[in-house]
């Protein structure tokens, strides 16, 4: 289908749809990001729901939205705030009124706008109607009449096809921003090949939708917003957990090892586990324990076994299994835990976004307990950090924590898929021979460079040997109580995980002379770099870099920092990195904390680092 | 069983044995260690894994693999290894507080998955490690550290509660009795799925004597009701009969047929039967059955595991990761 | 029961009910919220906890004292609360997850312990909160977000494993029948300890249907077999007998007769019955036992707790703190 | 009985008894240590045993050792190395001689000293005969031939007859060192009472002892050791677990609320659990519950109900109990935390000492998640910080970690009695009625001194209200995920935990002018004061100032340190708290650590102090 309407174009566009739990906002908003993957903008998004699985309808809790943001240019995050806000309903409106600024686009499907629903959220009259919208450019449509009516054909209860008025406005979307159909009709008729009257449904209201846009005198004009230049390659379009699950696959394939994933569902990790449940052709064992021991638990044994033991979860469940990771550090055997934060303490804010982890991952087991700490920058960096986080547990036989997030879990972005060729080597070194001088096996005989133990794994003949959580003596693995090897042993676990080796930190400082570091670690990337673009175009030389390696730190880490006058450290939690880093370095840091579930924006990192450029 | 041949020596594991002086945990060795060569399995096929506890040492004085794992959570990390590796034989060392206090929730599902385990549950129905406080098998009113009063929690029947849980293997034993010790632990071995043997111990040190009943030769024979497929269940003294409604009950022979005498099979699909069997000893052992009480087969885990993903890649093929990374909706970038 | 009397509006908070439309949960807490001032306690004197899924919600929706904790461990938590505070009526929400699967351990020892407690576990045979894996419930072979080729778990049938850890009160009942909810409320609130009830729900958005056959007007009559302390167990179109091992069958009317039926007894000291009832029915669902399984006499743990406290007291006199304090061996410095 | 022989008076004296597990070495030190209590001597003990029950005879795993520090001064250690060591066997030998300079007494039951029990320990020769003791002071004597003689008129098997020999030992002691007889007559009466015959065993084999001592030639000379200035008071000797038991029970009595301890056995914090269970007469509810996950969460139900929620364990419990902990963090319910801390990580060392759960216990869970942390630096002083950490906790209702070790667990003082009425105060302060404008009960309403919450307990009429771990609004305490919310809960949260009123740290410095500070926490007290007086002897100055508060610090703390030119902070860690206060202060804390699951020598501490004093 062609847009025939006079055409703007645009470099960027921030969409936010959002309705009820029960409205598919989620998918709706999955489908447009699809389409405008294909056309080559950049994006990134952020679906926000509520821990409900269905709040109750009409209410705010029971607001689901999805937010887009894609431009002509490099997109790092979800927009600040929506050019376009579609809401499906009053309580929709309510709920994301406060973000909206002056001047958006607001299309509201004016049949829900009842006045029930309205009393439902505390409107006394119709925002539609009683002016106080009129600073916005507001379409108010009868969305579900006219779904209703575009499907009076099928054989349907007006229940069953409203449900289809999500299809509806997203074909007017599709139209309005010249997005291609062909994808979501595919989508549509994969999805309910079997179902051929809501099929039916959903592609006629779909077309509808856009039919609207193409017809009605309501929409004088649409827009294009250009393909964003990008390096070539194939890409397509991914999610943080996504990207994470294929990284593990990654790297089990090139380590030539079976994955073992011991997991309990958690919001926001449970869709490692059910994607990497559907790869069962790779080989993989996906283990839905009883709990989150038994996951960490199970996936020690597989390790000990010599597979890839990997747990994932959320911190709660961090905070659970931190007795058996503390083994997984005695044993020194590989382990990957992939934490996807989420709002705490408890159960806190399970559907939103968090950083508050990195201490607990850092120190929350008992004794000296040293374990590798990576995050990831960006939902397609989680591919990359997956199969980095395999890397190193597999080759330190260490236990190696991979701290994602629920923003970069669930968003995404366009990511250029890599050749198989170009993704990195892992050696994992199992013993086969005895290593000892009389002919025995050292089970805790260390490789000088890495200090990584010697691993046999069961079915190994003749190097049968016992483990366990109590001291081990240095290089026989035996129970020791001495007091000196204890002291030894502490110390060695310490420079093992200490002496991992990381690649140092890069700096991006154009300028080449800045005097103020943004510094940030995990999600946080994204807001960062679009805030360190504005000020840069606003005149300010300021420098910016990215901490993936938590424990260790990269080495030249300390004399970076020192390099700066003031370095800025933006973390959603109350200040954890920063914590570490006055500690390591007895550097001052200028932390700059939000906990609010909720990535930062663009605008707040920019007016904390002004408040510190233009001291 | 294969050709390999070994012996109890082979076995035996350098470590020095760190029991107390008398401790049930040392027949229980000596019984394994012997037993081991019938499985006809290279040593380094066979592993242990233990939680903590007095009976938790055991791994380290075997001379296979073995890990001294921490409380309560043998039996998730011996699954882990189970199904991703079935080629080994795995075998679980738990004490009565690691496998019904703190490891309770393992122990059931491991027991309902029918993973690949055999677990020795060694009952000296007290924590001995931690230096005698009472168990969840210790009877009520038992004076320990911790209950010098009294304790108050009714006790549960290891075996009552694997039924319970979907068990398909539960067996009874002794430790000082090494005959009927090694027969359990080869019907154990031989089955397929998990297997839970719980096996009185003596801890001389915290709770002596707990099971003399059952061990000494003037009342042992009183005491003990052997189960065994095919025969009567009967004491020196005593007989198992069912009432009318299938509730099982213990009768002086003098008092009773030899026809209404209860002939075991450890094989009935429905557990109530071996059920109705746990209950018939409680904490004070007056009749206290011994043997398999339930052997049936089910599909162990690890063997559903590799089937299902087997089937899949017959159906869809090995998977290739260049296949999957280019999946999904794809485009080009020039 | 006393004189305060209350209504179901007094026991409905002024939260919004936050379940999916259709949801089972809404018709549990219904029929709770009627129920409660039968109870004829003022309402500060009951507190429900929960752990955490979509019917862990419930406490917040009931004009009452309450705690949403964390996932698995209200058994654990009310069992502080109801042993320190004998005085009250503690309910515990949970669902399959929450109770079998990471709170097992938890349930299971409050269950041998005999806590004061009323456990409803609203079965789903899913995880309805995380949004739809399968449970210990659910039946082997189900498709789920977790499990795209087929679940390979054995479920857990709750009412054997609560048999199995020496349960003393035992029950089944169905979301969608008040009257049958309300007298199984009834039962267990009158029992003295804890008390265990299954509640089959309907969750629309994840397992919709699971219990249709007991619950649709054409085949629920056939599929459920109610248990009715003193009567025969039949359904419209079967009767429960026994074989001569004990174990229950279940057989079309016509081919059994009327005497043969077996007659239920929820009193039964032994739980081999009640066990044998549990097994009847299996995940397919085509014979249903509802009601109470197994209702026995046992002392409840906190008035053991309390009854021992008060007995050292009057064995020892009231703990004097000075006299602590000056005990042992001391000595004067001048 | 009295002493005939010469006296020689000391000043201060170390006994070592070093045996095998099964000779009764524990309970022979802790009856020469009451005797010596009784005498009115200062002292310190330390008691060492392996992990096994017991561990096989005769080896060196299986030494168990009890050493006593006393004195006619101030004691604050068990003291670095013995002046006497008892010996009951080759392996007690060996394993303790690293530990024993040239020139101190050597008791030994030579009768041990056969060619089988030598060999097993690796002694080709007899030490005793071969010269290799010449620079000691040796007396090997038939310590087990002589304790069966003189009980060869009971009808004892040998084996029995030979158990009393650790009786033997010790009334020889107590006849070199003066110690009174009736105390451990009277006590192994009421101990072995029901059973004559060993109880008469028990009695010859002390008396014989004593006898040997005063008759033989062996011994020329006995000692006297004067009693230490001590305030005036009653005393007796404490242990720290006891101490800390009593510190429980004291708070709750003032308080006027009953405990609930929620406990699941573990070394080295069982004696708690034991001590508590045997003081129903206080109305203490003491739970052992199935697992350390049910011990906090019990306790926390308890708690909700207007108790005083408990839970005692040790590094291993704390990591599993973490995300119950987190969840009293944000009901905001009072609940204590005994964390007696052992060697880690995973089982480690569980019978040693360790300071390593510092950091485990301010970050071991998801979220921001703040705690109070306390740690007693003595064993008596486990009795006050008890009673400050129950006095936090309820005052509060917020969730404490008392951090104890296995040191001053196990070790004992003389403590002087406190009288009851000079015990602080402790105020609960329960809402009876509803405390919102319009008549309603707002749970989450804070008095805005303290910020502790409303708190209504279950049975109070008319406040019913519901509470979880999902993220509460401010005031009404319902679930919320507003963003603004989420932020202000968690400053709060943090701001009421970091506003707990702590006493400011005092600083020991008779010359007001030392340029350096010697700074501690926790157990390390003893050593780290009795290096002070050392080093003040031999005319340096230095200050000690010791942290009893680690989170919040007391409010002088950055001042102080940056008051002095360098601050050592020995740990038993790698540099917990070192991290902490670098992190906090930006101040370049001189960490000495050791992890050798002991506690710190004086000579250490002296040597690591004067490497700084000496620059
Ligand atoms: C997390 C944790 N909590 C507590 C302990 C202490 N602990 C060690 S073994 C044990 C119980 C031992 O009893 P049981 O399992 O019956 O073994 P036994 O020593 O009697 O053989 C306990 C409570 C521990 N090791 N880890
Ligand atoms: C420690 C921890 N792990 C995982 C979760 C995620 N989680 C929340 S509810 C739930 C299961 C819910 O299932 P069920 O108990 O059956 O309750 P339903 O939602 O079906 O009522 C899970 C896995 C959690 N909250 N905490
Ligand atoms: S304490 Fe008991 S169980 Fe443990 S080793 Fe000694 S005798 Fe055996
Ligand atoms: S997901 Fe299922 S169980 Fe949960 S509220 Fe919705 S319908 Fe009910
Ligand atoms: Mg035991
Ligand atoms: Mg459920």
């Amino acid at each position: 289908m062609r847009v025939s309407k006079p055409v703007v174009t645009l470099d960027q566009v921030v969409i936010r749809f959002a309705g009820d739990s029960g409205d598919g906002m989620q998918l709706t908003g999955d489908r447009f990001t699809s389409d405008t993957a294909m056309l080559g903008n950049d994006l990134r998004t952020l679906p926000n729901y509520p821990a409900e699985i269905r709040a109750p309808q009409g209410t705010v809790p029971g607001v689901s939205s999805f937010q887009l943001h894609f431009g002509d240019h490099h997109i790092q995050t979800p927009g600040d705030a929506p050019d376009v806000l579609v809401v499906m309903n009053p309580a929709a409106l309510r709920a994301n009124m406060a973000d909206t600024p002056r001047g958006a686009t607001i299309i509201v499907d004016k049949d829900e706008f009842t006045t029930r629903n309205l009393s439902k959220v505390g409107y006394a009259t119709n925002p539609i109607e009683d002016g106080s919208l009129d600073s916005y450019k507001v379409h108010a449509l009868p969305l579900t009449s006219m779904t209703v009516g575009a499907l009076a054909h099928l054989k349907l209860t007006r229940k069953e096809a409203e449900r289809s008025k999500n299809m509806f406005a997203l074909g007017l979307l599709s139209w309005m921003y010249h997005r291609p159909t062909t994808l979501t009709e595919n989508f549509l008729t994969a999805k309910f090949g079997k179902k051929p009257q809501i099929l039916e449904a959903n592609l006629t209201a779909y077309r509808a939708g856009w039919n609207y846009g193409e017809t009605t005198e309501d929409f004088a004009v649409s827009y294009e917003v250009k393909p964003a230049p990008m390096e070539a390659g194939v890409y397509r379009n991914i999610s943080g957990n996504v990207a994470l699950s294929y990284g593990l696959i990654a790297a089990a394939e090139i380590a030539g090892v079976q994955i073992f994933l011991g997991a309990y569902p958690i919001t926001p990790a449970s869709d490692i586990l059910h994607e990497l449940s559907k790869l069962k052709k790779f080989g993989v064992i996906t283990f839905q324990a009883e709990d989150e021991i038994a996951g960490v638990g199970a996936a020690l044994g597989a390790s000990y076994g010599g597979g890839l033991g990997i747990t994932t979860t959320s911190g709660p469940g961090i905070a659970l299994k931190s007795e058996a990771i503390g083994l997984g550090v005695m044993l020194e055997l590989p382990l990957v835990i992939v934490d996807v934060q989420r709002g705490g303490p408890s159960t806190g804010l399970p559907t939103k976004t968090e950083q508050s982890d990195l201490l607990q991952a850092m120190y929350g087991r008992n004794g000296e307990s040293p374990c590798v700490v990576l995050a990831p920058a960006t939902p397609s960096d989680c591919f990359d950090m997956a199969i980095e986080a395999c890397r190193i547990a597999l080759e330190y036989r260490t236990p190696v924590f991979l701290l994602s997030d629920g923003y970069i879990a669930n968003g995404s972005e366009p990511w250029r898929i890599p050749s198989v060729e170009s993704l990195p080597e892992i050696k994992v070194n199992l013993a086969t021979v005895p290593n000892g001088e009389n002919g025995e096996f050292l089970p805790y005989l260390r490789d000088p460079e890495t200090l990584a133990r010697a691993f046999a794994v069961p079915g190994t003949k003749g190097l049968e040997h016992r483990i366990g959580g109590v001291e081990k003596a240095d290089r026989t693995g035996t129970i020791s109580y001495d007091p000196a090897n204890h002291d030894f042993m502490v110390r060695t676990r310490a420079a093992k995980v200490g002496g991992v080796k990381v690649p140092d930190l890069v700096i991006d400082d154009p300028s080449d002379c800045a005097e103020v570091l943004l510094l940030g670690w995990g999600s946080t990337y994204g807001p960062i770099w679009s805030a360190v673009q504005v000020l840069r175009e606003t005149g300010h030389n300021i420098a910016q870099a990215h901490l993936r390696h938590l424990n260790p730190f990269p080495k030249n880490l300390g004399d970076v920092l020192h390099s700066y006058k003031k370095v800025i450290l933006p973390e959603m939690n109350l200040g954890q990195l920063a914590r570490m880093l006055r500690g390591e370095y007895l550097v001052d840091v200028v932390a700059f904390d939000q906990v609010r579930g909720m990535p930062f924006t663009t605008e707040q990192i920019v007016n904390a680092a002004l408040e510190v450029l233009n001291v | 069983m294969s050709e390999v041949t070994l012996t109890k020596k082979d076995f035996t594991s350098d470590q020095e044995v760190r029991w107390c002086p008398g401790c049930g945990d040392y027949s229980i060795l000596s019984a394994m260690q012997s037993f081991l060569p019938e499985l006809g399995l290279p040593r380094e096929k066979i592993v242990f894994i233990s939680g903590i506890g007095c009976s938790s040492r055991f791994p380290y004085y075997l001379e296979t693999y073995g890990m001294h794992s921490i409380h309560g959570r043998a039996p998730a990390i011996a699954t882990g290894l189970a199904v991703s590796r079935p080629d080994l034989s795995v075998w679980v060392i738990t004490g009565d507080g690691d496998a019904l206090s703190i490891g309770g929730n393992h122990l059931i599902h491991a027991l309902r998955r029918n993973a690949d385990l055999k677990i020795l549950l060694f009952n000296n129905r007290i924590y001995g490690l931690t230096k005698g406080q009472y168990s969840p098998t210790s009877e009520q009113g038992k004076i320990t550290k911790s209950s010098p009063y009294g304790s108050l929690d009714t006790p549960f029947s290891p075996i009552s509660l694997a039924l319970g849980a979907e068990a398909s293997f539960v067996a009874r034993t002794v430790d000082s009795d090494r005959k009927h010790l090694t027969e359990t632990l080869r019907a154990a071995a031989e089955h397929k799925g998990s297997a839970l043997i719980e096996i009185y111990q003596n801890c001389p040190i915290f709770n002596d004597g707990a099971f003399d009943q059952i061990k000494d030769s003037d009342t042992r024979d009183e005491v003990l009701l052997r189960l065994e497929h095919g025969q009567p269940i009967t004491s020196a003294s005593h007989g198992v009969i069912s009432d009318e409604r299938g509730l099982l009950e213990v009768k002086p022979l003098s008092e009773i047929d030899q026809s209404q005498i209860v002939i075991h099979d450890a094989h009935i699909q429905d557990p109530t039967y071996a059920f109705a069997l746990s209950r018939i000893s409680d904490s004070s052992l007056e009749h206290v059955p011994v043997g398999v009480f339930r052997d049936v087969e089910r599909a162990p885990f690890s063997q559903l595991v590799h089937e299902q993903i087997d089937a899949v890649i017959a159906k869809e093929g090995k998977g290739q990761l260049a296949a999957l990374l280019n999946g999904g909706d794809t485009w080009q970038v020039e």
